[in-house]
């Protein structure tokens, strides 16, 4: 990070901080709303590591929040304290985008899409029919035990709690995308050949990629569990997958907080849109195609492109003739 | 005999399931194998298609004459839209980055959807059967539905009219050149615009007829859209990418095997789907009938 | 000189980022033969593809018989009568070659109306018995010539022909010259031939632009050019 | 750092069509060696085979007495085998910095490190020297991508360098160039390959960069080996001139 970026990051925790010391007087329907950005900021984080680094375009992000927040319900059935589960669901999610990676290592490009998103639709199907996850109905009445270092009964300790884990898992998120693990990941995003030919095991750096995202999408989704104490199948369904995508393009992918930025967006969107109208769907689908159209790099290449089109310069370079 | 009818009924009727699941998955893969774009928002012209049928006999019963009718009438309207929207959006999808792409026709999707629920609303509407396909005939004992018979036809008909388009028309010959090599096809002249929109109409049609066809047998509602899309693209996987015959194979199979086990073994029959997938997936990535898929790393 | 059919004037080209041709001038007069002679990378593909309008991003002036093509689409410019061979040959695999040879009918138009298959197999008697094969089941011999015979197929004014006898053994060489050959007593047809093989070009030309660095370094006669000693050691030669 | 390469009897089909013919040849450690041949002579091929891209239908590769042919390209990195492209390959969206950088990670097996955020002080040291080396410190920052053909090619080399190659292909290195980096590159290459005693395995289309380089030279012809010589002695047979140029003798 460079030195007008740390003045950045730090501007930018006040006034995480700031708000989030606010949202809890702004009453409870707020502070649902406020923690379901959070997860949803780092399920999208999660995703872009595949998509924005390592060009892994997985359209079956769901199965993994969706695992992780079956093991937080059901273990919550058995009392597990809060961390516990936690990390056992990041464990489990962890553990099934592993075997997933192995399995689908020998696909790439838009099939890789359409295998993962179909092998996403597996846990969902399975989930549905399964009584030990409550079938169609879910699980509902996630609770942490009354007890430990948080009493998160309390719903303004479970949002600081909630905080608190997004933070820590968006920071070691930053760690991964920095190591030099991270930086081959790019590489191979560039150009998955010649990075063979430096001697980098391409397929193995995918499965891991896919194994560290998929544990933190676990993460986001147990913190789901607890935030809104009901666990259906339709966490697990396919369009759980491609919100955070769609999250990670409107905010801008290719770089670390872009996703987050879209998050935030997208999900206050849906909420407000929610509240207006039952054909939210349409608007949604709108605002997504705008910036499909008009700004795919992003929320965050904005202010880029508004300096170039002051400029009087054409804001994207033209497009060759013609390229059949 | 007690033994035929346990085989043949849900044989028929898995059969009939697998002729709407192949008209869907057709399309999917012919846009997918000549255009090379995955169209999400393909589920949404199946709703599209399914909701016009509902909208020309405004849910009346009639006899088999309007009904046949009305459902080409859904099919071409849908085509049309399919159409419209490729002159407006498809057309700049073709030259986005795949998951562009692949957004922008999930946009599609959500627009759609968006649009059957300001239109025809939230909750499950019926649209009858025709007046005497409700009837059928009596095989060892059990009724099978004359509808499932008419499905199966209609199936017949649409595999012998895709053949015969792709396999004997000029259209079809330049249909095959260019999902071959776009460039060597404008070399020699073809409007390869033109062909894809053509393709496109022409594939989302197909789901439109397959959306119109099921409308008597389900309540409608717009999330058809978003389920029925799933199934398809898990067709077309275990078919093969591209491949209109690996489509009919697996769809056929899938709606066969969904019709035994439903019998036989009701929990497994709603996955066995994406299970068959997975398991084609391990044995032979690319499909029973698809070529090793190539594509440049993006 | 014969009334020119392609001229071009003052042409730059761009692939991506790259610089490829820089102020390239050219004529190919009606019924003419131009060889476009130059080493590998000299720019001669890249010149073809500009003027059948695909890949390659230009400025500059490119002209069939007084119309401009630079702003056309590929296959406007096909119909309007250019048909470039490729270098890959670019057979479609998966279709026979009697489908291979149809497709080239949609360049055709009321004026120049496509000739019959019969008319055009008679040119290539080699490709009578393979009507039936699958181009992925054919030589790289055969390719070329189901590549040509295809262009043909749709009455070209203009063939641009990119490398015709790259990788084929001197036997099939001999028998694409043939047939090339033939073709410039084709009625009016021009054809503008880029080769890396100058003898194999020279034998066929009524004129030779050598290009090298994207840039033309010679245009005159082929006995001109056999003079040209410097020439010929520095861009064909050793 | 020298690396011997020896072939035996390599062949290689695509379908009925036979790309390497028989081909047998040996490169001495340490030397400069250029392949040249008319296109389609199966060049690219060769390379594809000795970096382990492709596999063989019938002989051996030996790279420095220890047989390869079975041995996936990763692997083959890992003995010192580099390679640059025929078109630079350079990771586009990375900094001139980050692309050396990578290449410096990789040659001491540190790309999988993903629990330490920083990269080791010591290999930014290595990617600064390599960066010092190919002269392109003032570039560091800027995206490969928006360097020129000359500079993405000084750039891949520059890469080839910071894996320890023991054996670097060069796919026709100044394809692309404008005379003057033409020149630059060949110095270059001559540079690097007396600093390191580097074998180097090229391909030319540039005849005035393959005399000006090449110890010794092999002919290639629809996958066959013509002969391999010193250049002085290719130079006057008649059959090179004859399948090489498709221009006979007496003009030539």
């Amino acid at each position: 990070m460079r030195a007008g970026g740390r003045w950045w990051a730090v501007a930018l925790a006040v006034a995480v901080v700031a708000w989030a010391v606010a949202v809890p007087r702004l009453g409870l329907g707020q502070l649902a709303l406020w923690e379901d950005v959070a997860i949803q900021v780092l399920f999208a984080t999660s995703v872009n590591l595949l998509l924005g680094y390592a060009n892994i375009p997985s359209f079956g992000q769901a199965a993994f929040y969706g695992a992780g927040a079956y093991t937080v319900a059901l273990l919550a059935q058995s009392a597990w304290p809060p961390l516990a589960a936690l990390a056992a669901a990041v464990a489990v999610a962890a553990a099934l985008a592993f075997v997933t990676g192995l399995i689908t290592s020998r696909v790439t490009g838009l099939a890789f899409s359409m295998v993962t998103l179909a092998i996403g639709q597996v846990l969902y199907t399975f989930v549905l029919q399964s009584n030990a996850a409550g079938g169609e109905g879910g699980i509902s009445g996630v609770a942490p035990p009354a007890r430990g270092l948080f009493d998160l009964t309390q719903p303004v300790h479970l949002w600081w709690f909630i905080l608190l884990c997004v933070a820590v898992a968006m920071l070691a998120l930053w760690w991964v995308v920095s190591s030099p693990f991270g930086r081959a990941l790019t590489a191979i995003r560039e150009d998955p050949k010649r990075a063979a030919f430096l001697g980098i095991a391409v397929r193995r750096y995918r499965v891991m990629a896919f194994t560290i995202a998929g544990g933190a999408a676990g993460l986001a989704g147990g913190l789901y569990a607890y935030s809104t104490t009901i666990v259906a199948p339709a966490v697990l369904n396919w369009t759980q997958s491609a919100s955070p995508i769609m999250m990670a393009l409107v905010g801008g992918m290719h770089t670390f907080l872009g996703p987050a930025l879209g998050a935030v967006l997208i999900t206050w969107l849906l909420y407000v849109l929610g509240q207006a109208t039952r054909a939210y769907l349409l608007y949604v689908g709108v605002v997504l195609l705008a910036f499909v159209l008009l700004v795919p790099r992003g929320i965050v290449s904005i202010p880029d492109l508004l300096r170039r089109l002051a400029g009087g310069r054409r804001a994207t370079g033209a497009a060759p003739e013609v390229t059949p | 005999m007690a033994g035929i009818d346990a085989i043949l009924v849900p044989l028929l009727s898995g059969l009939s399931e697998g002729v709407v699941l192949f008209l869907v998955a057709s399309g999917l893969t012919l846009v997918l194998g000549v255009m090379r774009i995955a169209n999400f928002a393909h589920g949404g012209y199946f709703m599209l298609g399914a909701y016009f049928a509902y909208t020309l006999l405004r849910g009346q019963l009639v006899g088999v004459l309007p009904f046949v009718a009305a459902v080409l009438g859904a099919a071409a309207l849908t085509g049309a839209a399919g159409y419209l929207s490729e002159l407006l959006l498809f057309e700049r999808f073709y030259r986005m980055p795949r998951m562009q792409m692949l957004l922008g026709t999930y946009a599609l999707l959500l627009i759609l959807e968006g649009i059957a629920q300001q239109a025809w609303g939230l909750f499950p509407i019926t649209q009858p059967e025709p007046m005497g396909f409700i009837a059928g005939l009596t095989v060892g004992g059990t009724q099978v539905p004359y509808y499932e018979f008419f499905l199966i036809l209609v199936g017949l008909v649409a595999v012998v009219g895709l053949e015969y388009l792709l396999r004997r028309t000029a259209f079809g010959r330049q249909v095959r050149a260019v999902a071959e090599d776009r460039l060597m096809g404008s070399l020699l002249g073809i409007d390869v615009g033109r062909v894809y929109a053509l393709m496109l109409a022409l594939g989302v049609a197909l789901a439109g007829l397959g959306g119109a066809l099921t409308a008597p047998t389900v309540g409608l509602i717009p999330d058809i859209a978003v389920q029925f899309v799933i199934q398809a693209f898990a067709v077309v996987i275990i078919g093969g990418f591209g491949s209109v015959t690996g489509s009919l194979v697996a769809a056929l199979l899938v709606g066969v095997m969904t019709s035994f086990l439903v019998s036989f073994a009701p929990s497994v029959a709603s996955f066995s789907l994406y299970l068959l997938m997975a398991l084609v997936l391990l044995l032979r990535p690319q499909g029973i009938m698809g070529r090793p898929w190539e594509e440049e790393e993006r | 000189m014969p009334e020119p059919r392609l001229e071009i004037e003052g042409l730059d080209g761009r692939y991506g980022t790259a610089h490829v041709l820089f102020g390239v001038s050219l004529t190919v007069g009606v019924g003419e033969t131009v060889a476009l002679l130059g080493r590998n990378g000299a720019g001669k593909s890249t010149l073809l593809k500009a003027i059948a309008r695909v890949e390659v991003e230009t400025t500059g002036a490119v002209r069939l018989q007084g119309q401009d093509l630079t702003r056309l689409m590929p296959h406007r410019v096909a119909r309007l009568g250019v048909q470039l061979v490729p270098e890959d040959r670019r057979v479609l695999g998966s279709l026979t070659v009697q489908e291979n040879l149809e497709l080239g009918r949609h360049a055709a138009a009321p004026d120049r109306p496509a000739p019959s298959l019969d008319e055009v197999v008679s040119l290539f008697p080699t490709l009578a018995p393979l009507l039936g094969r699958r181009g992925r089941e054919l030589s790289g011999g055969e390719q070329q010539l189901v590549a040509i015979a295809r262009a043909m197929m749709g009455r070209p004014r203009l063939l641009l022909a990119d490398e015709p006898s790259e990788g084929l053994a001197p036997a099939i060489v001999r028998q694409v010259g043939e047939v090339l050959s033939a073709l410039r007593t084709q009625g009016d047809l021009s054809i503008l031939l880029a080769e890396q093989n100058a003898r194999f070009a020279l034998d066929l030309c009524d004129r030779v632009y050598v290009i090298d660095g994207g840039r033309i370094v010679f245009g005159g006669r082929p006995e001109e050019l056999r003079g040209e000693r410097e020439l010929e050691r520095r861009y064909l030669a050793l | 750092m020298s690396l011997a390469l020896r072939l035996e009897g390599v062949t290689k089909r695509y379908g009925a069509h036979v790309v390497l013919d028989d081909v047998t040849l040996d490169v001495e450690p340490g030397t400069l060696h250029a392949i040249i041949g008319p296109n389609g002579a199966g060049k690219s091929t060769l390379f594809g085979v000795v970096s382990g891209e492709h596999t063989v239908a019938r002989g051996r590769v030996l790279l420095g007495g220890r047989d390869v042919t079975r041995v996936p390209a990763a692997t083959r990195v890992g003995m010192g085998v580099a390679r640059a492209f025929q078109v630079a390959r350079v990771f586009p969206d990375l900094t001139v910095a980050d692309n050396v950088l990578v290449a410096v990670l990789a040659s001491h097996r540190l790309t999988q490190v993903f629990w330490r955020r920083r990269v080791p002080e010591r290999t930014e040291r290595e990617a600064r020297r390599a960066l010092e080396r190919m002269q392109l410190t003032a570039l560091a920052d800027r995206p490969a991508r928006s360097l020129s053909q000359g500079d993405r090619k000084r750039l891949e080399i520059g890469m080839a360098l910071a894996l320890d190659a023991r054996l670097l292909l060069l796919d026709e290195p100044t394809a692309g160039m404008s005379p003057e980096e033409t020149a630059a590159t060949t110095r270059l290459i001559r540079e690097v390959w007396r600093e390191t005693g580097v074998t180097v395995l090229l391909t030319e289309h540039d005849m005035q960069v393959v005399f000006d380089l090449a110890q010794r030279l092999t002919v290639l012809h629809r996958g066959r080996v013509l002969c391999t010589d010193v250049p002085e002695r290719v130079r006057e047979r008649p059959d090179v001139a004859e399948v090489y140029l498709g221009v006979s003798a007496q003009h030539a």
